[in-house]
């Protein structure tokens, strides 16, 4: 059982300050040079409570580069030298629900069978304090994915704003409960008549449940060679997604000593599927878009149980081509219902 | 410490076999010989192999878990890791993680006939299971093995074909493609499907596991259908390409089956209901 | 106390004319400066403009380049279109914030042992002088967790 | 804009063009290509000051060319990217139909000439806040436009929005994705950007058609349109070049002239 309390806005500036004092490192959505970025967050001030940030937090769990392995060329011999992830502590504050429950997504193909050490550090050292959206925009698709701009997954902490100012702490883990313990008295009880200000309006566009089951009947479908021909190839929108989790493992060596990194690589590009031959299992954009999509509403539901999608809509704004997701899918299950 | 599950196991090339043009056999021993006690795996699995400072490439295990000590892969130079890994040397140090995927179902092929069709490059993820029969021999009733190649220079294992060719209790059909021919070949001339429909092994009891170009099992599979091989008898691998060989990164499937870990070894049952992303 | 600080200086030069060039100052016995790892390429159009940024991102600190002067190219032409990538590239470097007095451009004939001494000794001393290229050299382990 | 779905309704429906690639409403109140194949969605083309997006770039992908005959709504930068594909022998004359967006009104361009001559009379200047912001930099320390690049390209995640809608950016397989050798990195490390940046700026001297849509479409705000917008202009100021000024002009940097003058060599 959750506890709730409140927090003033003066006293999350404690509260920060508290968490900093402590040695964790501090991220959130904060504006920088006009865009919204997951940044280090001083004060309260700095954090932006309502729009997306461009590029997800997943690189706090799942950095863009990291390393996976070390070794030096040792005459004929190589000697390997394991590598240890360097996870700071860090809470990540402020974030958008549909973010913290991306979380889970990435755990699950991080952790469905063998388990991977680099995100499970990082993640085991990672806090997350969302907060309700009160505002949305047309990219916004979390109710169509049976989730709300209030849900609590994936937040150790959800922070709702109330009407009168501050913000109703809902405290959802102990992750969370050792978060406040840094600022106890940071902390009121929840009064029975606080007002929460109403979580953003965000329309349903389709159902994720019943598009897995319509997907599975589509796949030969003229729609996604329809859909994708605007698409570029570009793997702008799987960078930006906090559940996109495909990557690529690359070697870089000198002479002397080289090092293995993991990168994140993307379904979207022609060279991901590319054997050395010069075959190509998806030649095509439209099998990749296509790829992308059963990824994250069919195999991922069905293989892991989950959603490989939280509507946060990121990948529809950072499109150079304004590939809308939203849209997109919404005519998928149009065009499934017309049979 | 928890385990790195990208960490390799370090082998020493113990020998060096160039099989055809491009396409050479590497003998691989653990660096660690207490892994290499610890180590099993099951005929049809693969593994990643890196040539480090280059990187990690996908081949399977080419021979067979019966014959303990070392492992053996054969690999044709074709990009950045091919490359590397041709230009080692007996002595040398290269990776390998695995054993990855799925097995091919020895158990359930008891008391049944064996008809393996392979073509080209594709004879090594059949040798492993062809000589894991072949220790196993009184397992199986009649094994019968097609193999072809382009041409004569093209066949891998070209000494040990000829030690299955000489054995009694296996059939083997060598076949090159018309024009591949070198005097004095005493093979079959002809596409890997004539040949097989040709020799028209009895489809009763039996399992066909086919591995080859695309082409070749497109071609192989309607004939082995007519001669009366029922879809879950019909085995065959996919080779897709992979960075991690754990289900993680996400370019290996087709269709909803990862051929990681659902795969490599498929039948053609299970084929029909994926896409043909291969 | 710490060494005095010794540059290392990358060298790419054309066989036909700077190689030879360097030769000669070795078999004219004229001393000059050590510093210098000469990479031999076939010409300096085979140079690709990338291998500055190789050079200083494994560790040089100063990177010179040299080949037949205009018209002795063995191949014809190769010294021109390289004159032209230079001419362009050089620019771009700069504008990416990569320190030009770090890059010596030259011509030196299989003749001119003399200049390749004096070549070397000039690069070296100048880059001696700004001292090492940490800025550059330490970007290869940036960005990686 | 009534005046464009007047001319894409006409050549759709007497077939003179397959397909119209033009700008429609997109998310908001921004635009977004599309492609109409019919007469009667000729309704969905907008022309507005939201349609900046240079759309060259699709006539070079196969799938679009699978269509068939193509009339391209056509800003400057579109009209000079075809010169330059033309130029470099990647768009054949018959194949392509610009509408060119003049005034308000739209111009029929079908000959590489007929568009060589809209381009001369168009000013090639690149925007004003552009221009400040590379004599910003060039003003600058070299030790600040270091600072400032790596900054900006510390967040380069190495999606190739630039590379994929650059309409220059055409090739079959990008240097960057060949790995024999492996010449750039693939990841997204800060030498790994660097190196990308610097050898894509290379790769469009000379070629860069200024239209900055390689700028606008990094999701991080990474000004790399300053990078072969500088290069473009240093091709300019030394070999008195320009991209996309015509469809016969040789690649600069794949040629030279003997009295190429420079300063610095020894």
């Amino acid at each position: 059982m959750s506890e709730r309390y409140t927090i003033t806005e003066t006293s999350v500036g404690s509260f920060l300050q508290a968490m900093t004092a402590s040695g964790r490192r501090v991220l959130g959505p904060k504006l920088v040079a006009g865009r919204i970025e997951i940044a280090d967050i001083n004060t309260f001030a700095d954090v932006v409570q309502n729009g997306q940030s461009v590029v997800s937090a997943k690189g706090v769990v799942f950095p863009k580069v990291e390393r996976l392995l070390k070794y030096r060329f040792e005459g004929k011999n190589i000697a390997l030298e394991d590598v240890e992830p360097q996870a700071q502590p860090t809470v990540l504050f402020g974030l958008r629900p549909c973010e913290a429950r991306a979380f889970h997504a990435l755990d699950v193909v991080f952790n469905w069978d063998s388990k991977d050490k680099f995100f499970n550090t990082r993640m085991a050292n990672t806090t997350v304090v969302g907060l309700s959206c009160t505002q949305a925009d047309e990219s916004c698709f979390c109710t169509s994915l049976g989730s709300r701009p209030d849900d609590t997954q994936g937040s150790d902490i959800l922070l709702s704003p109330l009407k009168a100012g501050g913000f109703v702490a809902e405290v959802l883990t102990d992750k969370g409960k050792a978060l406040v313990a840094l600022a106890k008295d940071t902390f009121q009880p929840l009064a029975d008549d606080a007002a929460l200000v109403p979580p953003a309006t965000v329309a349903p566009a389709f159902d994720a449940k019943a598009l897995q089951q319509e997907l599975a009947a589509m796949f030969d479908s003229p729609l996604w060679a329809e859909q994708s021909l605007r698409c570029l190839g570009c793997g702008a929108c799987a960078f930006v997604c906090p559940t996109c989790v495909c990557f690529d493992i690359q070697d870089e060596a000198d002479t002397k000593q080289g090092q293995r990194l993991r990168a994140w690589d993307s379904c979207g590009m022609r060279i991901f599927t590319l054997h050395a031959s010069g075959h190509n299992p998806r030649d095509k954009q439209s099998q990749r878009w296509r790829q992308r999509v059963y990824h994250k509403f069919a195999y991922y539901p069905e293989r892991l149980g989950t959603l490989g999608c939280v509507g946060c809509g990121k990948c529809s704004r950072a499109c150079p081509v304004d590939m809308n997701l939203k849209q997109h899918l919404a005519q998928v299950a149009e065009a499934a219902s017309q049979g | 410490m928890e385990a790195n599950i990208y960490k390799p196991y370090l082998m020493r090339i113990a020998a060096i076999t160039d099989e055809a043009p491009s396409v050479r056999t590497f003998r691989l021993e653990f660096a660690d010989a207490r892994e290499g006690e610890a180590f099993t795996f099951t005929t049809g699995q693969f593994g990643l192999y890196s040539a480090f400072g280059e990187g990690e490439s996908t081949f399977c295990i080419a021979s067979s878990p019966t014959r303990k000590g070392y492992i053996e892969c054969t690999f044709r130079e074709t990009g950045r890791v091919t490359s590397s890994l041709a230009d080692k040397d007996v002595g040398d140090i290269i990776g390998f993680r695995g054993p990855y995927g799925n097995v091919f179902p020895l158990e359930k092929w008891k008391g049944k006939n064996l008809v393996f069709v392979a073509g080209g490059i594709a004879l090594p993820p059949l040798r492993s299971v062809i000589w894991n029969c072949l220790d196993l021999r009184d397992w199986f009733k009649d094994i019968t093995v097609v193999y072809g190649a382009r041409g004569v220079n093209d066949l891998v294992y070209k000494n040990e074909l000829e030690d299955w060719g000489k054995r009694s209790d296996m059939k083997l059909v060598v076949t090159v493609d018309p024009g591949g021919e070198k005097p004095g070949w005493t093979g079959k001339v002809g596409f890997v499907p004539h040949i097989v429909e040709q020799i028209a092994p009895p489809a009763t009891n039996s399992i066909a596991i086919v591995c080859g170009p695309p082409i070749m099992i497109k071609l192989t599979l309607p004939v082995l259908a007519k001669l009366g091989f029922g879809k879950n008898e019909i085995y065959t691998t996919l080779e897709n390409r992979m960075k991690c060989g754990l289900g993680k990164c996400g370019r290996c499937n087709t269709g909803k089956s990862y051929v990681c870990k659902d795969g490599p070894v498929y039948t053609l049952a299970q084929l029909e209901h994926l896409p043909a992303e291969y | 106390m710490a060494d005095p600080f010794e540059p290392k200086m990358t060298a790419f030069v054309c066989n036909w004319c700077t190689y030879a060039g360097a030769d000669l100052t070795g078999t004219s016995r004229i001393k000059y400066q050590s510093n210098v790892r000469v990479i031999r390429l076939p010409c300096t159009g085979r140079i690709d403009f990338m291998l500055v940024m190789k050079a200083f991102s494994r560790g040089s600190d100063g990177v010179i380049i040299s080949g037949c002067h205009p018209n002795d190219c063995h191949y014809t032409s190769g010294n021109y279109h390289a004159r032209r990538r230079w001419m362009v590239f050089r620019d771009l470097l700069d504008f990416m914030g990569i320190d030009l007095r770090r890059v010596t451009f030259s011509w030196v004939s299989a003749a001119e042992g003399a200049k390749w001494a004096e070549l070397v000794n000039d690069a070296t001393n100048t880059v001696r002088a700004l001292g090492p290229y940490k800025e550059v050299q330490q970007l290869a382990a940036v960005g990686i967790e | 804009m009534e005046a464009l779905q007047n001319k894409a309704k006409e050549l759709l429906a007497a077939s003179a063009v397959k397909v119209v690639i033009g700008y429609g409403k997109g998310t908001g109140e921004s635009r977004r290509p599309i492609f109409v194949r019919a007469a009667e969605r000729a309704g969905d083309l907008v022309v507005d000051t939201a349609c900046t997006q240079n759309l060259a770039t699709y006539l070079t992908k196969a799938e679009v060319r699978a269509l068939g005959r193509i009339a391209i709504v056509a800003i400057p930068s579109t009209l000079r990217s075809i010169l330059q594909l033309a130029a470099e022998k990647q768009l054949r004359e018959e194949n392509v139909l610009a509408l060119a967006i003049v005034d308000g009104g739209v111009r029929e361009l079908a000959t590489f000439d007929a568009i060589e001559e809209a381009v001369a009379t168009i000013p090639d200047a690149i925007g004003e806040a552009d221009q400040k912001m590379i004599d910003k930099l060039t003003a600058m320390s070299v030790g600040e436009r270091r600072a400032f690049w790596a900054d900006e390209l510390g967040r380069c995640v190495k999606c190739y929005a630039c590379r994929s809608s650059c309409p220059m950016c055409y090739c079959e397989r990008c240097t960057m994705d060949c790995n024999r050798p492996q010449w750039i990195p693939v990841a997204s490390h800060a030498i790994g950007n660097l190196e990308y940046h610097m050898v894509r700026a290379m790769h469009l001297a000379g070629r860069c058609v200024e239209c900055g849509t390689c700028g606008a479409a990094c999701p991080v705000g990474i000004p790399v349109h300053l990078l072969t917008f500088f290069a473009e202009q240093t091709v300019r100021r030394q070999f008195g070049q320009k991209g996309g000024a015509s469809a016969k002009l040789d690649y600069a940097m794949s040629t030279f002239k003997p009295d190429d003058k420079e300063t610095f060599i020894r």
